[in-house]
């Protein structure tokens, strides 16, 4: 998606991810990496492989299996003016987390009125489609979204994903970076030292029609793109806005791109009530009120835990159920 | 009898006359060593029949093993993180309980599930990936596998209090791995069960890593099984891959909760032969020789070895077990010989007790696709409901 | 609220709360009462009050001090079959144990295919508004109302807290039970035995109008009746829906309300950012679209971390700020 | 030097011929009996300059206490926590620490951090509620107070390892009470100290209660110091009253600590002989006559029973050190008596480092609120924005 650069290469979401926490690491010895398995294995997706043979165990930190404490942890070392890169194993595995995420990490900068600062990255594989048993494929980001004082941000692109962790690294705030864990392996020519870091908040049109506009993040985007292309075939020409960043979020982007259409379908693999989505539509609906030929409609995981790897494609919206969405939108009138 | 009978004495608090310990630690502490029964003098005491028994189930549970990570290979399972090594551990779970007890097991724990009567077919599902648990909890008392580790220890506990409470003949055992003793969930597990006098035995099977983390890196107690003395409960240790002594300290462990005298923390020094999933590649972080010398210490081994020096097991014995090891293969090959074909709409049936509208909007939406899909929508944009 | 019945007396929330629980555990003795402080001293709101000297310690049970280890207790108790009531101190001390929360409780049915039954109600005395200090006074009803599996309710009177309690405590499923805390004093005339259990999932108009609906629940419906009598005087009419139960959604009575004023404002004290009235917003936005004169508003908390008791006052949604909303429904159109 | 070293030898895991414990228990288990020092002959070595320093620190730490109680009474604070009865504790927490060391208190342990240096006005904040947190944490190495229990335990393990990655002499000291135990992040804090070898020292102020619950339905362990074991590190028991004890087992810790001995787990007996807020009553869980006996057993009485006892303190001493307690309690006076007026725009400025353009947005109402407001809207509905 990126256009070919001065050494570029061909690398996948994984080594880009990989390729960034290094950079940082080289750049600024404050960066260090802790969590599960990080170290000797490079964790389990192997985003910080190589990492402590270069930067020692005690920078690229293995850690007892507890992720409040290792949250925790974070918070301290933050505190003392590092700059920690937290691996969650999977998506579920934050939940132990919780409370350090919401009560500290959260809250501390406006709890101590800016004294203390926890610019930590939380880094979480997440989302579904990889065939994980159950606890494995969970989209979480409306919980961290509703909570005050956390950045949220998702890459879809093998050049977003090196750049925005970059981003969340280098940002004084707390980051949750969460990582499409089926785009992991998806490839694209790309040049670390080319790319220009992209400010957090800011989203991207990665497709401009001009019959409706596509809303979504993350693991979607590539699925909406998709469905773009298809929907040629219907004559609907859709635009497709990747917001990279749910918090803050864009709104200047995504209501001008609202407008230019009239129409718009949200996109996202969580569930769908109370889901980040609702924020999108209700936001959209009532910053586009008088442009809307149609309700805003919402395409999303179903209202059910994650299912078993055996269905998992009826749950996760795909190209179809898009496209389905994309008719509803009241042609007629 | 318990710390919060009702009838209870007026509550202890430490009175500046009497600021000394509470309970005597002493007899919390675990041996220095663990048990250990096979090689050594006393084993000779120990009944034939149990130790046949012992043996056929390890070689069963072995064979179990070897089948189901063969199923991986065969893309029949997505994924199985074998208990190769640790056999002895899982089996002694089985043959420690009564029928009427109830074991937590883990995520890697199906054999222990299996050894209890769970079919390997339902035991394996969550990890065919046709549902999230196959089995039904109540048939056998086998809770569903936990895959968020430590979390279902606690279940343990609530579960062990109320039949308590019910006035029925209970144990729980929840099992746990080392890494899993490092979180949270664990720790007030432990002091639940410890401050209610629920009759819970934590079995953990302690094989030096957890994934690529070796012990060292997940605690520095003198042995895992010292942490018992910090709950006021009893610590075993034991050597995980003696079936013989692993089958006696969790009986005893099990008879010790049974007459309520409190939970006990049981480790099993045991090792995991096999990768920690068919996925893993342990030789990043361990090395062959570090593997050749558990292998050298084998339950399996260890165990044939001292049937054979005491005269109790032959060639036939060894072949009969290899056959029902085989038969159970077999069942297996055949029962995941088939793919299942779950139904889509049972994705909405178990959420809640009775649907919610908005589910049974859902279902109404996924059913219309999956009609519009099996009629074959026209092709610009197939399968799309129209 | 309720109209006076037979046997009626004046009680404050609290009290029908304590009375709900009393009644549930004469009638049944699987149901057991379990947390923090909640035997001797009766709960910190004193809710339990009295519970453990009629009952006894056991079936009234003051645990150690962590909230994981409550809730995955009462797990394993409602697997055995009893039917635990976790009353959790405050609303951010639900945190820790979020994990059991999230991957045990609201998923136990669903991962067993419906063998096991998880009836546990969880009863959270949650908002502001009390002068509470940090971590007292949390809104976090989005986080359940997004996690499947679990009922979330909360009541807005005294008779609705007897009502749904009880509702709660025999529903076979786990339900999230929401005490708005400064209502705990409220007091109205009420009769426990005349009054009938009110169905889990069924929203209440406590109050007809025709210029303007307003959607709210818990500790906001008395402040939006409120607004609604201050609004007589601008010439403005208004409907309350008090929802009750955000998980089921009762979208028919929520609609047909909504649909009869064609204008609608959803008020809530928790932030508003992917809070529980992006839900409400995006439903009604889509459901009724073409009955709306104006986009669907929400007034809600900010997007911060709950404020210090002397500034809480600007932080939740007052009768001000809600006219201040319906006076933006376009009304010139 | 410690376990992580990155030079450190292969990683050992018990090998079938090694099983024994990977370090002796022995030295981690605590004394049977609360180290004491007053009121044993042992106290006649100890330094009066030191005794008298404590004794003017704990006049202080009680008449703080009292005023703040008494605030509470004139509405200046919304609640208060009071330490009454466990100053020598919280006293002892500055005293042994050196001045670049940390401290990580809990919602009680105000008292702890005026010890420090914090001024009373600037720790006593979050409960006169004009903001979350007074204090500048940086200024005197103390974190900001923690409500949620035992979660402030987590980050002094990670200051404390964020120092020793820089080589810096640094030791943080965490303060639990004897519930905030029970909490999976005590353990987990714990337990991350050990395998990391952090300068970490757990201060348990084991008053006895957890709001109403007693010890005894808290922790069934022979004492609470006995948790350390479990974690491989060493626990000590400390008469909390005594405030000589105090300083030199918190001391020893300290220092234990900041050679790179690794964390230690102290464990203060003690009581709060106030209710648990203004706002609690205590007598629904406790008895006068257990009250009475710790009254007895006051560290204020106690240490100045020793003083007089070796002729360390005469009435003068007394009188100095009571006009210094009444200097501060005119200070906090003086200091409460106005009220703070926050800006209500002030919630916006430290959500993030820079403010989102949805807070903007949110500032901008709320400005436009105040400002109809202080211009007077019309009555019929008073404040709104037109
Ligand atoms: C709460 C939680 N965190 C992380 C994981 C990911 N995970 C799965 S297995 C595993 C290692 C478990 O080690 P151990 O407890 O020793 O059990 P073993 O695998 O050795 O049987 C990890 C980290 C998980 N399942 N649950
Ligand atoms: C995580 C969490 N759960 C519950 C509470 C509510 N709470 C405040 S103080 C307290 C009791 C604390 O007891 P202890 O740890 O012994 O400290 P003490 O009050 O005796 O100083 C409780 C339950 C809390 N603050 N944090
Ligand atoms: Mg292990
Ligand atoms: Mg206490």
């Amino acid at each position: 998606m990126t256009s070919p650069a001065t050494n570029a290469a061909t690398m996948t979401m994984a080594q880009a991810l990989n390729t960034a926490l290094r950079g940082a690491m080289r750049e600024d010895r404050d960066v260090l990496v802790l969590g599960e398995d990080v170290g000797t294995l490079g964790g389990v997706f192997r985003i910080t492989d190589g990492l402590a043979a270069e930067f020692g165990a005690r920078r690229c930190l293995d850690t007892p299996l507890a992720e409040a404490g290792i949250l925790g942890t974070a918070v301290g070392m933050a505190m003392y003016g590092l700059r920690p890169v937290v691996e969650m194993q999977f998506d579920a595995f934050v939940y132990p987390a919780f409370e350090q995420l919401v009560s500290h990490v959260a809250k501390m900068r406006n709890r101590t009125a800016g004294r203390i600062a926890l610019p930590i990255t939380i880094r979480v594989p997440y989302g579904g489609g990889i065939g994980g048993v159950e606890h494995h494929s969970d989209s979480s980001e409306s919980y961290y979204a509703h909570t005050p004082g956390l950045h949220v941000v998702t890459p879809a692109t093998v050049g977003d994903a090196h750049g925005l962790l970059r981003a969340a690294i280098a940002s004084n705030d707390p980051v949750v970076f969460l990582e499409p864990k089926r785009l992991y392996w998806s490839k694209d020519e790309f040049a670390p030292t080319d790319t220009p870091v992209p400010p957090i908040g800011r989203a991207v049109v990665r497709r401009t029609g001009a019959s409706a506009t596509l809303l979504t993040y993350g693991p979607s985007v590539p699925v909406c793109l998709e469905a773009a292309e298809a929907a040629k075939a219907e004559g609907w020409d859709l635009s497709v806005v990747d917001l990279r960043s749910l918090v803050p979020f864009d709104d200047e982007t995504v209501c001008a791109a609202v407008r230019a259409t009239g129409r718009a379908v949200v996109v996202h693999e969580a569930s769908g009530y109370a889901g980040f989505g609702a924020e999108i539509a209700a936001r959209v609906s009532e910053r586009c009120f008088h442009h809307l030929a149609a309700p805003v409609l919402r395409v999303t995981g179903f209202d059910i835990p994650y299912p078993p790897p055996m269905l998992e494609r009826h749950h996760l919206p795909g190209v179809d159920r898009i496209l389905d969405a994309v008719a509803r939108l009241q042609w007629e009138q | 009898m318990t710390l919060l009978d009702d009838s209870s004495t007026p509550v202890l608090v430490w009175t500046p006359g009497a600021h000394g310990p509470r309970r005597d630690p002493a007899p919390l502490l675990p041996d220095p060593e663990p048990f250990r029964m096979l090689g050594t003098e006393a084993a000779a005491e120990l009944d034939a029949d149990l130790l046949r028994g012992l043996y056929r189930r390890l070689v069963l549970g072995r064979r179990y093993n070897q089948q189901a990570t063969t199923l991986t290979k065969q893309g029949r399972l997505a994924v199985y993180p074998a208990s190769t090594g640790q056999e002895a551990c899982e089996i002694a779970a089985a043959t420690a309980l009564r029928e009427t007890d109830w074991l937590f097991p883990s995520y890697r724990d199906t054999l222990a599930a299996v050894s209890r009567g769970v079919r390997p077919v339902e035991a394996l599902t969550l990890l065919r990936g046709d549902a999230h648990s196959g089995y039904d909890p109540y048939e056998h008392r086998v809770a569903p596998l936990s895959t968020p580790l430590a979390t279902q220890a606690p279940h343990a506990v609530g579960l062990a209090y109320a039949a308590q409470l019910r006035g029925d003949d209970l144990v729980a055992m929840a099992l746990v791995g080392d890494g899993g003793t490092s979180e949270g969930d664990f720790h007030e597990a432990l002091n639940f069960a410890a401050v209610l006098n629920a009759p819970v035995v934590f079995l953990v099977q302690n094989n030096g890593y957890a994934i690529s983390v070796p012990l060292a890196k997940q605690s520095a107690a003198p042995t895992l099984a010292h942490k018992a003395v910090g709950y006021g409960i009893s610590g075993r240790l034991v050597d995980g891959n003696d079936a013989a002594a692993m089958h006696i300290v969790l009986s005893e462990s099990v008879e010790h909760a049974r007459s309520g005298c409190g939970p006990v923390l049981v480790e099993a020094v045991t090792y995991r032969l096999d990768a920690h999933t068919n996925a893993d590649d342990a030789t990043r972080y361990r090395s062959p020789e570090e593997v050749a010398a558990w292998q050298a210490h084998d339950p399996l081994t260890v165990l044939e070895r001292h049937l054979r020096e005491h005269g109790l097991l032959d060639d036939t014995g060894v072949a009969e077990a290899a056959e029902a090891a085989e038969e159970l293969a077999a069942e297996m090959r055949a029962e995941f010989h088939t793919d299942p074909l779950p139904d889509p709409l049972s994705l909405f049936t178990h959420v809640y007790a009775e649907p919610t509208s908005q589910l049974r909007e859902q279902a109404a939406e996924l059913r219309a696709w999956l009609t519009a899909d099996a009629a074959g929508a026209p092709t610009a944009v197939p399968k799309r409901r129209r």
